[in-house]
């Protein structure tokens, strides 16, 4: 059965490392935060000015001081710091951060990402995405692995203006877990009882699959 | 070096149509509210805005795109706002969209003399497109030059006399960095003390980057995405 | 975030011959002494030191001149050390002067991800040879790069066990710059508190740049110039 | 009579005006301070990291956490500001600094500034001068007029290496006050009891002189 969003955070949550400063981007990625798997401890930073992300607060506790860059209120843990929004990216310019996840509209086989902008409908802006995928060296989008439509959003090329280059190294979707290199996408996980021909079918961009696909284990 | 003015009409006294603003914030968080109603009030328009987020309909810098005074905003997210949107889409308002850390360090640029900077930022995309590229340690990079303007207008937590000033939380973001990159910086303040009140040791943003500070009369300080969790 | 190691011995664990290290202070002002007696005691040699000044003939940077440690300074002032004069004019010490703006700011510049960026400072001079001049607002800047280091090591005041620091006064100086930079960041404090006890608003240092931190054991904290005025 | 270096700073200090922010180097400089005129509030800011100095501490208070860049103990001034040194040079190179005052081996007569390297000799380095004399719009030097070997200081072109190129407008020497403008320092101001033929006669560079040359007014 596919994943729904919150399985997918769960998979993603497994790519955590102990000691690891965590970019997560709004929406799918938000949700990485409920699954820090036991033992390991990471530090959440946000791209609006904080390090040491907390859950959200108690009714009652909002500060509109205090928000992610989402917007959403948030607490700050013991030993959480503020900081202006230069310091902010230089932390993620300047590759401090290891892990970002972040969604995406399309992926390319050859790790490109659009995930900003949809020509002749409302662009919103790109915010921090741009400076994220340019810097980090570990990027995992988080997405569905079709649109609405029912069609691939892993694709040979993006169709979409570009967000960045060569940069996404791995895709957790609804379906699977794939892995981006020598300008393809490797299949390295199914989903709980999705098979292999639902993911091909479900996948534009050339797909390498090896002999044996495990399933994801969730538990 | 006294730099108290008596109320917002006063700070805001010089800023005319058609100059180029920096306003602090990010979403409603931090923004000069006293400010950007004062803006409301003087009518002025044709301004050149650059501001990490556009406000919402009713609030922030929504208030100045509903009486049509923006003439282009430079931004990195422009969500939120119907009316920005309508406008945007119209042709009325003129946009430039920068990556946000861009947009944070073209700032800091500014105001630190810095005409110009190499950032990995934006390479492949749109952004990039007549930008000088360069490649280090076997990445590209894209030149992107210094933001100045006429007047930034920031929001601060705590100021004293001299004009130093301390944020709180994440109403930090673009304020101090935009509070050095204004040929005459505004700050707004929720409180004005003395100066010798702060402790030198920890201000955000020195005085000498600002030229007129004074206590905002009210902060509504809205709230734009209410999250919270039942008490246990 | 545990970042707290036990002694300055297990904090230097790595460093080598040959390395580039960065050290924080301004002449004998917030220099990480602890660190700096380890080196000694280490014997590490050929070292490329990334620091504002070279330390007095027996305080400081001085103690690994002495030793013959350092191969290679990169500084912007090396006045007040004898020995220091006596290698560089033999021919034993290479030595890259840098002024103070431009060092800061490519330290910074390593730390924060921008390879590369244009200053007004030194063009004209011979610090301006080979470098890119380009024109920005009617004046020639050149174009300067990013300083990275395997190792920086920094002095802070206090710092918490999630590697988070403060400074106190001018001790501040190129610390937080340094750390910034560091593949590796090493910070010795005066105190080293729980996680929790020091002001989110009030951190120099954000511990995201920070890899090691312990408490020093002991600060001479020798002063260059005592200079004073009689009680009146 | 030639000013001795307290007469210099004395005049220098009549180029101060209220709401400056104000560098002032090692030597000459730094005793400008002693003479802010009345009536005038000034802000002395250091480039180690410190806006709103103070004068020396008191026997006995001196902290070696709080030097200016001469590295001489000092104290803070109520609402005085520490930072780092790229906030420092930030706030000169981005010239929020009203007034450089500085030392200087040689000045040119293009307003080029020599003050950081004797060739052969030792080198200590151009600490932040470059910076300085870079990005200030208004630079002042104090020096003595001539070397100890009574040669001219004020030249037609440096002979040791540059700090920085068409930078000074203002030299102030125990001699004389000189503006630097078109290629040539105009003289403004005489010493008390210091001739025209002096100050002529001690400076290499072209001289313009007025009909008219004001004495100093010191008191």
């Amino acid at each position: 059965m596919a994943l729904d969003k919150n399985g997918i955070a769960k998979r993603i949550a497994q790519e955590l490392r102990d000691g690891y400063y965590v970019n997560l981007g709004i929406g799918i990625p938000t949700l990485v935060a409920n699954y820090i798997p036991e033992g390991i401890e990471v530090e959440f930073q946000s791209e609006n000015g904080i390090l040491g992300m907390g859950p959200f607060p108690f009714e009652g506790e909002e500060d509109a001081d205090l928000i992610n860059a989402g917007k959403q209120t948030i607490t700050a843990r013991n030993g959480a710091v503020f900081f202006d929004s230069a310091t902010s990216f230089a932390m993620i310019r300047g590759q401090h951060v290891q892990l970002t996840v972040l969604g995406a509209m399309e992926v390319a086989q050859n790790g490109d990402i659009a995930n900003w902008k949809i020509p002749g409908k409302m662009v919103k802006g790109m915010g921090g995405a741009m400076d994220l995928v340019a810097s980090a060296d570990n990027i995992i989008v988080a997405m569905m692995h079709t649109n609405r439509a029912g069609e691939s959003k892993l694709l040979k090329e993006c169709t979409l203006p570009l967000t960045g280059v060569n940069c996404v190294s791995k895709v957790v979707t609804n379906l699977a877990v794939l892995e981006i290199r020598d300008n393809q996408f490797h299949l390295v996980e199914r989903a709980p009882g999705v098979s292999v021909e639902e993911i091909q079918a479900a996948t534009s961009g050339d797909l390498v699959i090896p002999d044996h696909v495990p399933e994801m284990n969730l538990d | 070096m006294n730099k108290v003015v008596k109320d917002v009409e006063q700070a805001l006294e010089g800023v005319e149509s058609g100059m180029t603003l920096m306003l602090g914030g990010f979403g409603l968080c931090g923004i000069p509210e006293n400010s950007i109603a004062q803006l409301v009030k003087m009518g002025v328009s044709d301004l050149t805005c650059i501001s990490n987020n556009a406000g919402v309909d009713d609030f922030g810098l929504g208030l100045l795109l509903q009486g049509k005074q923006i003439k282009k905003m430079i931004s990195s997210y422009v969500g939120e706002n119907d009316e920005f949107e309508r406008q945007m889409l119209s042709g009325e308002l003129e946009v430039d969209l920068i990556p946000q850390g861009s947009l944070a360090e073209r700032c800091r640029a500014g105001g630190a003399g810095v005409p110009a900077f190499f950032t990995p930022a934006g390479f492949g995309t749109e952004i990039a497109e007549g930008k000088e590229v360069r490649e280090y340690n076997g990445k590209p990079h894209i030149l992107e030059s210094a933001l100045t303007a006429d007047f930034a207008i920031v929001k601060a937590w705590k100021g004293d006399t001299e004009g130093n000033l301390i944020y709180k939380a994440t109403a930090r973001n673009f304020n101090p960095l935009m509070a050095m990159a204004g040929k005459i910086t505004i700050a707004e303040v929720e409180e004005l003390v003395p100066a010798g009140e702060l402790d030198p040791n920890f201000i955000h943003t020195p005085g000498i980057f600002v030229q007129r500070i004074f206590q905002g009369e009210k902060f509504e300080k809205r709230i734009e995405q209410r999250t919270v969790r039942p008490k246990e």
